[in-house]
């Protein structure tokens, strides 16, 4: 499973992607994955929001993640 | 074609009124959003844009879907640039055209609210003596 | 210049933005009102307008006064054209650019909702087997 | 005095203008000017409005004319 990291989450975590082997633990949810990461990178936690993507879809905190998923997690959007 | 929907790193302004013309169409609207010199009293140098561009594509694509459907739109743009802009540039253009004018107004200006709240667009102010990533905390 | 105001012959679209922008303008919103193709469920061949140029120009000029007084508008176009257009031809285009996106849409609703109003031109709108002088009839 | 017509109004009333020279009798008002064009042109009152600009400016009833005034008969405008 790949997790894709974009604007300033991107510059919290230091890296654009981060992969878990199958072999390795990883989150088995959305929300699962937010906990890891907040966990990790307590910055996230003061973002106005954090969402996070499922397959290039915004997906809630119960949404099951999959080996093959492509996961972003998602800052506060600031387009146009 | 009905939708022209992109991610580009300069947007072109003279083509959309080309794009949207359509021989039932009485009203285009059309905005742009261009980077203002000033942010609350700050010059700014420039802007930055990044995006997931599979996701945002897809997002903008169910923008204009909705906006095709509520309005009876002929035709949509929706096009965003990426990478660095100075003042002055555009960085965002968004249509419509309808057979009438009050459904082209609302539907440009929805397209726009809506891009700003649900692609996953990046901005970052870049000032004299700072960076910022406009919107991230509260 | 802040206002760009004219009767022309052809509207040309290509240089309304590099008119509109502006160092202090995020946003810039534009309207171009074309000649559709039909007309309460008539073929519509074309459209003729006609203007008392010197009134209309005057008018014009109010109204880009009032809306940059009202939106704090850094620019403002209006341009109409006259003589024969036909079927996607435009006809009219009005545009303003402001700080923030909403000033600069409700400038240009404004700016065209006015001009139908007041500005001294009239359209005769052709079908095939007759002519008809648009409004002039309750 | 000058009396210019423009869209339908010059259809009815079949010149695109009309000179009143000081000799003759001209019309003294926006109101007197409306009342005599009516009485010699009567398809002009079945219109949706019927306006008059002295020197390109919309003017009431009640506005004087001179002689060197350029009016402008306006029927209803439909540009856009």
């Amino acid at each position: 499973m790949e997790v894709l990291f974009f604007g300033i989450a991107k510059d919290i975590v230091g890296a654009s992607h981060k992969v878990f082997s199958t072999n390795e633990h990883r989150p088995n949810s959305v929300g699962e994955l937010k906990q890891l990461l907040i966990q990790e990178y307590s910055e996230l936690a003061k973002l106005s929001s954090l969402a996070v993507a499922v397959n290039s879809e915004y997906a809630l905190d119960h949404v099951p993640l999959r080996d093959n998923d492509e996961v972003a997690v998602i800052p506060p959007v600031s387009g146009g | 074609m009905k939708k022209y929907i992109e991610i580009v790193d300069q947007i072109d302004t003279s083509t959309v009124y080309a794009q949207l013309s359509h021989p039932h169409s009485g009203g285009i609207c059309v905005f742009v959003g261009a980077v203002r010199e000033f942010t609350a009293q700050q010059e700014v140098v420039g802007l930055e844009f990044e995006t997931y561009e599979k996701m945002a594509l897809k997002e903008m694509e169910k923008i204009a879907d909705k906006a095709i459907d509520k309005w009876n739109l002929q035709k949509v743009v929706i096009k965003h640039a990426v990478g660095m802009k100075n003042v002055e540039e555009p960085v965002v253009i968004v249509g419509a055209s309808s057979a009438h004018r009050s459904e082209c107004f609302e539907a440009c200006r929805f397209l726009i609210d809506t891009l700003k709240e649900t692609v996953p667009i990046w901005k970052k102010e870049l000032f004299k003596d700072k960076t910022v990533w406009v919107s991230a905390h509260p």
